[in-house]
């Protein structure tokens, strides 16, 4: 049944295993539930995806084409092909380095065996729906996984164990419910409009028809829900900030992007005969919003991990540009818009990652991380502060980190397709991040005066590895500054309807 | 008027029905109900969808097995989540008395 | 013809139990109605040439679902009753309905 | 919007500005319901030409029941993440502390009244029946792994609830029996990689004793999952809650 031509190159086979590993690894867990022994393999089994990953990396480079790997080997309409193109191979990226930064993290940040024999099998059965995310070619399939995504994203959230951080849970799931249902109700309308459930196959035989509009309208609210744009970001804040640390990290660096990855996947190839230049704007316009009034919370923020979470909010309104920027602006104008934001999810993957972590260290060091309480806490954890300065940086967008890289690209298709009102819009975003990011410095470097800090408490010592962690990830924004190129040319491996023509690959 | 239709209908009836009820009935066992019932609508639109003039397409079926589970499985975490903040907050209420 | 009538008095008695579970009065009442319209439903995809999916409706979505409902429904009433702080959000015809 | 979760029942206070923007709210979504009919009506149904494709290639799934062809072999991945899913949520609602018994323990409290012990003899011997039936029917009839486990699960969630048996959820046993189906699912989708070079592409000749095995495997994690998300449901003790409540309000030290 599988069409024929394709050929197999043996790195293929690694693609069904970047989902079986972390399965095993949920399973391995759960059964093995001894905390030591969990962490020990957790991140034996995360280095091992690392090397799985930057293998599939750079055979996909020496291949040049995008990848279908045939589940079951029936192929694509009656089957679920696994597809790999250069967009989901960088957010592959993204994750498997966050992922090992945060297992590592986790491994110090996890003490008592109620925590630890949960945590780790949800967050092998996360890292393995973000992965399946990443990679699914099937519209049906990609809602499994991003229920997946969201009730292990729930289930950690709770991990926390206090009252609000359970209340903010189910929030959460609640909003990922109702999202995925609207999402499962435009793959019905699509199903039923066009007979298939392949991404691919879908992209070649979509119109722009009045149901189209309707399934692409269902989609996106239930995809918007889950990606926390603006108007429907409420329940964002207070999950990412309630939970514990390294699951902040995590949700905000990558469980965000997978359904705005989806969106984007939706928007500019399976729907694109939908979409029409007006809806693109109109998402752009949500962006921009987000990002004012995202930094606008952030400075108003009372702890450190609210202010990164809504730091989130904000970000995640960067990457609505690429929908306006795309928009009916030809083909170079799109293309450079999308590796720009790619270049982006990855740089604030990093960023975010490392800020989390480095607010879940001080906050673990000092016993709060209320922002007014913070004075002179460089005195005593120099490293943390030094992490969230430089993810700081990348978030504003200054000069050497991976941060500045994709402001820049954004800067330079907004110029190129002559939409100066969101040149205005990344430069004032870049500026109003400023603001929080150094409201929390300068206290940070202010000495302490006098008797004021003794309310703070003695400071306990927290393992060295939970700094390390962090700071390796912000010292991956500065180095991602400097391999811009090597990520980016993966973007010319594209299926992206506007980049490779529709055709399925060979 | 076929009995596609009808179905078609009254699944993205109990769709909004389910919707509006998420947004504005308040209690939280109710809004459950509500997510459960606008699924109930999506699988009505879906399985509608499968029957053709003769044959009947196993595959919408399939989805709708699978989204069965997913809303259980869904349904029984926000449940055990709510019963949790619901003991918790009674113990507080408890101990700040 | 006669087909159809039953399909469409099936939909609006399907509308109709969802609608009275989503605002009835009383959450007990509420939970009961949805785990009738499960099975209301389940006639429908009998009608609809999915039996597969019939027996995993009854079984799991109204028979499982329905379980869970009532014994949160209970947990949390349970959890109420004791303090009295709380205790003024029973109303009278529910407490008929837990006998 | 879900900004204040209600857990009382009566708490209604409508003012005339909420009941304002219900009604417009209903109507709204009274109208993009309604232009979501017309679209739909639009629309032409597609040609059910998927449906003919795994029709004819029903010969070659090892089983005979379309819609089992397509869970368990055609679009086998999705069921395999959707185990993945009831794992999740038996993890996350798994007890916290151990009652430090054995995997079942009889309880202390048996049941005395005749009418149920009669009952709960006949059912449980059906129910379990019902269950191997509708696994074995699968293959060729409605039926398979989920309404099974649903039914067997239906018989130890009654056995639990007249208290004759207690479930030790964190023993090693009870935890191998949650991740039996995806941990068989997974293997098996592997171990056919080197017979046709594709996970999850069953060699044709074995496809209807494989789909069996990971069917076997599920059901039962499918039955002892559910059973565990009743049993939690219903036996939450407030001391299994207390101990964290003293933790401060917004912290998260481990």
């Amino acid at each position: 049944m599988g069409a024929p031509g394709i050929v197999m190159t043996s790195a293929q086979h690694f693609l069904p295993l970047v989902i079986g590993l972390p399965l095993l690894a949920a399973v391995f867990c759960l059964l093995v539930s001894n905390s030591r022994w969990s962490a020990r393999f957790s991140i034996l089994f995360a280095s091992i995806h690392t090397l799985v990953v930057m293998q599939v990396l750079s055979s996909l480079r020496d291949s040049g084409s995008v990848w279908r790997y045939e589940l079951g080997g029936w192929g694509a309409p009656l089957g679920i092909d696994l597809v790999l193109d250069g967009f989901s191979v960088i957010l592959l990226f993204a994750t498997t380095i966050v992922v090992l930064c945060v297992t590592t993290y986790s491994a110090a940040y996890f003490k008592t065996p109620q925590q630890t024999s949960r945590f780790w099998p949800l967050w092998w059965l996360l890292v393995a729906g973000l992965n399946a995310a990443f990679l699914s070619g099937d519209a049906f399939n990609l809602y499994v996984a991003l229920e997946i995504i969201g009730l292990s994203s729930v289930a950690l959230v709770a991990l926390a164990g206090n009252v609000s951080a359970i209340t903010a849970a189910l929030r959460y799931a609640l909003v990922g419910l109702l999202g995925s249902l609207c999402y499962l109700m435009g793959v019905a309308l699509l199903y039923r409009a066009y007979g298939t459930l392949d991404l691919a196959l879908l992209s070649q035989t979509v119109q722009g028809t009045p149901i189209t509009w309707a399934a692409l309208a269902l989609i996106s609210v239930g995809l918007l829900l889950k990606t926390a744009l603006l108007p429907l970001h409420f329940w964002l804040p207070p999950a990412h900030a309630g939970a514990p640390a390294p699951v902040s990290a995590a949700l905000s660096a990558l469980v965000v992007k997978a359904s705005f990855y989806v969106l984007a996947r939706f928007w500019l190839d399976v729907c694109s005969p939908a979409a029409s230049a007006d809806a693109l704007n109109l998402l752009g316009f949500f962006g921009a919003c987000a990002i004012f009034w995202g930094c606008f919370a952030a400075c108003r923020a009372k702890r450190l991990k609210l202010l990164v979470a809504y730091s989130t909010v904000a970000q995640l309104g960067y990457l609505f540009l690429l929908f306006p920027l795309t928009a009916a602006y030809g083909p170079s104008a799109g293309s450079a818009a999308l590796a720009a934001v790619a270049y982006l999810i990855v740089a604030h993957a990093f960023a975010k990652a490392a800020m989390f972590m480095a607010a879940g260290s001080i906050q673990l060091a000092c016993g709060y991380d209320d922002i007014d309480r913070l004075r002179g806490v460089v005195s005593h954890q120099p490293i943390s502060v030094f992490t969230f300065a430089i993810a700081g940086a990348s978030l504003i967008g200054l000069p050497p980190t991976g941060g500045f890289i994709a402001k820049w690209l954004l800067l330079n298709s907004a110029i190129d397709s002559g939409q100066w009102w969101w040149i205005a819009v990344i430069l004032c975003g870049g500026l109003f991040s400023a603001i929080y990011i150094f409201r929390v410095l300068i206290l940070a470097f202010t000495a302490r005066q006098g008797e004021q800090s003794s309310s703070g408490g003695p400071t306990h010592p927290i393992p060295q590895t939970m700094m390390a962690c962090g700071f390796m990830l912000a010292i991956a924004t500065v180095a991602l500054g400097f391999n811009a190129e090597w990520l980016l040319s993966y973007m010319d491996i594209n299926l992206i309807g506007f980049l490779a023509g529709t055709e399925p690959l060979p | 008027m076929s009995q596609d239709l009808i179905y078609c209908t009254t699944g993205i009836g109990l769709f909004a029905l389910g919707l509006y009820g998420v947004l504005f009935v308040a209690h939280i066992l109710r809004k459950l109900i509500a997510i459960n019932i606008s699924g109930i609508g999506v699988f009505l639109v879906l399985l509608a969808t499968a029957k053709h003039e003769g044959v009947v397409d196993p595959v919408p079926h399939a989805m709708v097995l699978t989204g069965i589970v997913v809303a259980v499985a869904g349904t029984a975490l926000c449940l055990w989540l709510t019963v949790n903040i619901h003991c918790r907050q009674i113990t507080q209420q408890g101990e700040s008395k | 013809m006669l087909s159809l009538t039953i399909d469409i008095i099936l939909g609006c008695g399907v509308l109709l139990l969802a609608f009275l579970s989503l605002f009835s009065r009383d959450l007990f009442l509420a939970i009961v109605l949805y785990i009738s319209l499960g099975l209301l439903v389940t006639i429908a995809w009998a009608r609809l040439d999915a039996w597969d999916v019939a027996i995993a409706e009854a079984a799991i979505g109204a028979g499982l679902t329905g379980a869970l409902l009532l014994a949160a429904w209970h947990k949390i009433k349970e959890q109420s009753a004791p303090n009295p702080s709380t205790s003024e959000q029973s109303t009278p015809g529910q407490a008929q309905n837990v006998q | 919007m879900f900004n204040k979760l209600e857990f009382e029942e009566n708490a209604k206070k409508t003012t005339r500005t909420s009941r304002l923007i219900k009604g417009l709210s209903a109507v709204t979504i009274g109208l993009l319901g309604s232009m979501l009919v017309l679209s739909v009506i639009s629309a032409e149904k597609a040609a059910p030409e998927l449906a003919q494709t795994a029709l004819d290639s029903i010969s070659l799934s090892g089983v005979e029941n379309p819609v089992t062809a397509v869970l368990l072999n055609f679009r086998s991945y999705d069921t395999l993440l959707e185990i993945a899913v009831l794992l999740i949520v038996a993890v996350a609602m798994m007890p916290e502390s151990s009652r430090n018994t054995s995997l079942t323990a009889a309880n202390s409290r048996v049941p005395t009244h005749p009418v149920l012990i009669g009952l709960i003899r006949c059912v449980i011997p059906l129910s379990v029946i019902l269950s191997a039936y509708l696994l074995w029917t699968g293959a060729y009839a409605p039926g398979g792994a989920f309404q099974a486990g649903a039914v067997l699960a239906g018989a130890g969630v009654a056995l639990l609830l007249v208290k004759r048996w207690q479930l030790n959820y964190l023993r090693l046993s009870a935890r191998a029996f949650m991740a039996l189906g995806l941990a068989v699912f997974v293997i098996v989708a592997a171990t056919v990689i080197p017979a046709t070079g594709r996970a999850l592409n069953y060699p044709a000749d074995y496809a209807g004793a494989l789909i069996l095995i990971i069917e076997v495997a599920a059901t039962l994690s499918i039955a002892f999952v559910l059973i565990l998300l009743v049993d939690q449901l219903l036996n939450m003790a407030n001391k299994q809650v207390k101990p964290q409540d003293t933790q401060t309000e917004g912290l998260d030290k481990s």
